[in-house]
């Protein structure tokens, strides 16, 4: 044990391939969208509701990621993935289409990281030789579990998110040279700093982001700049800056280009999407292609991804309950990196 | 002529901004700004001051949600004026106001019509 | 939007088609009997800005429209003036409203000729000027 | 960082919603709403029998019925979000919340869906105003019965 709830992964698991399926507003707003592996017109992907939408965005980001690992379903051991709406049954349902023994997560918007540590840890126990790994949110099928109708008129501040459609999945096997792989996993604590509002979801999850933050770089011994990048999930434009200003004051020095947001720069800084994304599927659609993609050119070559999840519901809330909030960050390191 | 549309413009718009009002500053959900809307309709009306504000502002008052609480309480005055106490509970039902019966009506009708466009 | 805003404009050019503002115009009793009426709304002067006011048979039906700010007190107003102008015509039924399309009604009746059509209009107006809500 | 410091900070990094802009835009877009609301009733009034005190009903439901069109099409959101308690509070605001709980909930169904999630936003408002109605005309009601105060 290195510190408590972090995990060093001796054999270091590589994450073999990674794929993205994601929606309209993704395809026409996000930078990242030529990332994408598949992009869909309609926000129901073809299907008749959202919840099948979103099952089927899962059911096509593990597909993608076993093509792109060239393997089968057949050759997978585990699925290990979540989402937001209720009892996980979009993730249920693509498990059972898959047919793959399936261990549903939540964590909210970390469910991304957790997945993946998740999966590290299956094969640093020799229990898999491929699990595929990820998160997804269909924003309609969240927003009106969360919120309120779809079209329901109702002027969103400034500081709303908007939750995405897409489904991020990674291919994860025991090592392999030349790909990204995992060194260590924080588990994250949940943190509760008493914010209330729901619609300022990236200032309630940033104290947790900076405790794990701060708990990792301890249990590792290392300083932000020995990182590549460090990408939190989905703090939004506020978030960010909070989380921000919380690592400058406990005296860690932040550097801009390398302390990215995946919320934040989802739909490029529209002002349209107000302080950016958020959803499970936010950070696993930016780790499993843009983050991914560079750490496979070489760009990256160690980087510190850090999801952030809000774990309300909409019954605490209207309980009056506050927000609590965790964090879970994994680590890739590329090529035979240092602190092995 | 002109007068009555410029008198329900501004009427009807000082009762939406006393609506932003309670979001904003009173930072109330818009399920309890309308609630506190239409139980201040009631209220004028038991006071008969909701009636001459739609005498005066014809739909600047009608329009907004108040009106609803206003209607409601007006029936039931009626009727009390005629049957006593029993009134005030059949009166209630009887003048039924237009808006939840074309509300009720016209969501079904948009339930078989419509689906939801999803974002922007 | 368009749409409304069509809808909007022309229910608003067909509004403005009623009698002229600052009119009183009274019809179809001897002039003794016009001019007491006129005598009666002018009166009200203050809050009056037209009228209409028509004599048939046993009824008088007389619409006025008030100023936008003595709107407020429009039940009011109809009140003391039903009450003047039967204490002025004690054998006429007097049918008295401020509201718009009573105004309008009663501005068209003379343009009827038919007996038949003129009687069935002003129990149209009477019925209406009594309906609530 | 303890949690006060926290939420000071939070505070301060938090756009608030720029009142006056807000109030503006209410204001503008509830007129507007209410000015339409007078020309159709000024329809009604014109080739139909109705009066100013009974043209509010279909005014009202006409209302909603483009507050059918508009939501329907997806466009009553994108007003709001201009608008804020302007479209919110005049009836098409009430009648969007009924309507699009209704398209959001079809696909469980009409009965357990439409029929059952329909007043989920806008039957709070219905509870209250029929509550409200009768607290307010019982007590004027037993007022009047004491002489304290006239009809």
């Amino acid at each position: 044990m290195v510190a408590r709830g972090v995990i060093r992964f001796g054999s270091r698991p590589t994450i073999r391939a990674a794929a993205v399926a994601a929606g309209p507003a993704e395809k026409k707003n996000s930078p990242f969208s030529s990332q994408f592996d598949r992009l869909y017109d309609s926000e129901l992907c073809g299907q008749k509701t959202n919840e099948q939408a979103h099952r089927q965005l899962i059911e096509d980001a593990c597909d993608l990621a076993l093509n792109k690992a060239e393997k089968t379903i057949s050759d997978a051991d585990y699925l290990v993935c979540g989402d937001l709406v209720n009892e996980m049954t979009p993730s249920n349902f693509a498990a059972a289409s898959t047919g793959l023994p399936y261990v549903g997560l939540f964590s909210a918007c970390a469910t991304s990281t957790s997945a993946l540590a998740y999966a590290a840890l299956l094969t640093e126990a020799g229990a898999a030789s491929l699990v595929l790994a990820g998160a997804a949110s269909q924003h309609s099928a969240i927003e009106r579990q969360f919120r309120y109708p779809i079209e329901y008129g109702f002027k969103k501040p400034e500081n709303a998110q908007w939750t995405v459609t897409a489904a991020g999945i990674a291919a994860v096997t025991p090592h392999e040279q030349g790909y990204p792989s995992i060194s260590q996993a924080t588990v994250g604590r949940v943190v509760d700093y008493g914010l209330t509002d729901p619609l300022n979801m990236g200032a309630a999850m940033a104290p947790a982001a900076f405790d794990t933050f701060r708990r990792h770089l301890e249990a590792a011994g290392t300083e932000p700049e020995d990182y590549d990048v460090i990408i939190t999930g989905d703090l939004g434009a506020i978030g960010t800056e909070l989380f921000r200003k919380m690592a400058t004051e406990a005296g860690y020095s932040v550097e801009e280009d390398r302390w990215r947001d995946a919320g934040k720069e989802f739909y490029g800084g529209d002002p349209a999407f107000f302080a950016g994304a958020s959803g499970a599927g936010c950070s696993a659609a930016v780790y499993f292609s843009d983050v991914y993609n560079r750490m496979m050119e070489g760009e990256y070559r160690r980087a510190l991804l850090m999801a952030t999840g809000a774990l309300l519901s909409p019954l605490t809330f209207q309980q009056g309950e506050s927000i609590p909030c965790t964090c879970h960050a994994v680590e890739l390191v590329m090529g035979e990196g240092e602190n092995r | 002529m002109t007068a009555s549309f410029l008198i329900a413009f501004v009427v009807g718009g000082l009762i939406c901004v006393i609506g932003q009002l309670l979001f904003d500053v009173a930072k109330l959900s818009p399920g309890h700004t309308l609630c506190l809307l239409v139980v201040s309709g009631a209220v004028l009306d038991g006071f008969g001051l909701y009636e001459p504000l739609i005498d005066f502002a014809g739909a600047g008052a009608t329009i907004p949600i108040t009106s609803f609480g206003n209607s409601l309480t007006h029936g039931a005055l009626q009727e009390a004026e005629k049957h006593g106490l029993v009134g005030v509970i059949t009166g209630m039902f009887e003048v039924t106001s237009s808006g939840i019966s074309a509300a009720i009506l016209f969501g079904f009708i948009a339930s078989l019509l419509f689906r939801s466009k999803g974002r922007p | 939007m368009k749409r409304m805003i069509a809808i909007a404009g022309a229910s608003l050019l067909l509004a403005g088609c009623g009698a002229g503002t600052g009119e009183i115009r009274v019809s179809g009793g001897e002039p003794e009997e016009n001019q007491k009426v006129e005598e009666v709304l002018k009166e009200e002067d203050g809050r009056i800005v037209s009228a209409v006011a028509v004599f048939v048979e046993e009824d008088l039906l007389v619409g006025v429209q008030v100023k936008p700010l003595s709107r407020f007190s429009k039940t009011k107003i109809e009140e003391e003036l039903t009450k003047e102008m039967e204490k002025a015509f004690p054998e006429e039924t007097v049918t008295l409203s401020a509201d718009l399309k009573i105004f309008w009604e009663t501005d068209k009746l003379d343009e009827l000729e038919e007996e038949e059509k003129l009687h069935k209009k002003v129990e149209t107006i009477k019925s209406l000027s009594k309906e609530e809500t | 960082m303890d949690r006060q410091a926290y939420s000071q900070l939070e505070q301060q990094i938090t756009p608030k919603p720029p009142l006056a802009v807000n109030l503006v835009k209410a204001f503008v877009t509830g007129g507007i709403i209410c000015a339409i609301g007078q020309g159709i009733m000024y329809f009604y009034m014109y080739f139909f029998d109705f009066t100013e005190r009974t043209a509010g009903n279909p005014t009202v439901a006409t209302m909603i019925f483009i507050a059918m069109l508009l939501t329907g099409f997806g466009k009553y959101k994108r007003i709001a979000q201009f608008g804020g308690a302007g479209s919110a509070v005049p009836v098409t605001g009430f009648g969007n919340a009924m309507i699009s709980a209704a398209i959001e909930h079809r696909t469980e169904g009409y009965v357990l869906g439409v029929g059952g999630n329909m007043f989920k936003l806008a039957g709070s408002v219905i509870v209250f105003g029929v509550f409200s109605a009768f607290i307010v005309a019982l007590i004027k009601t037993i007022l009047v019965k004491f002489g304290v105060v006239g009809w």
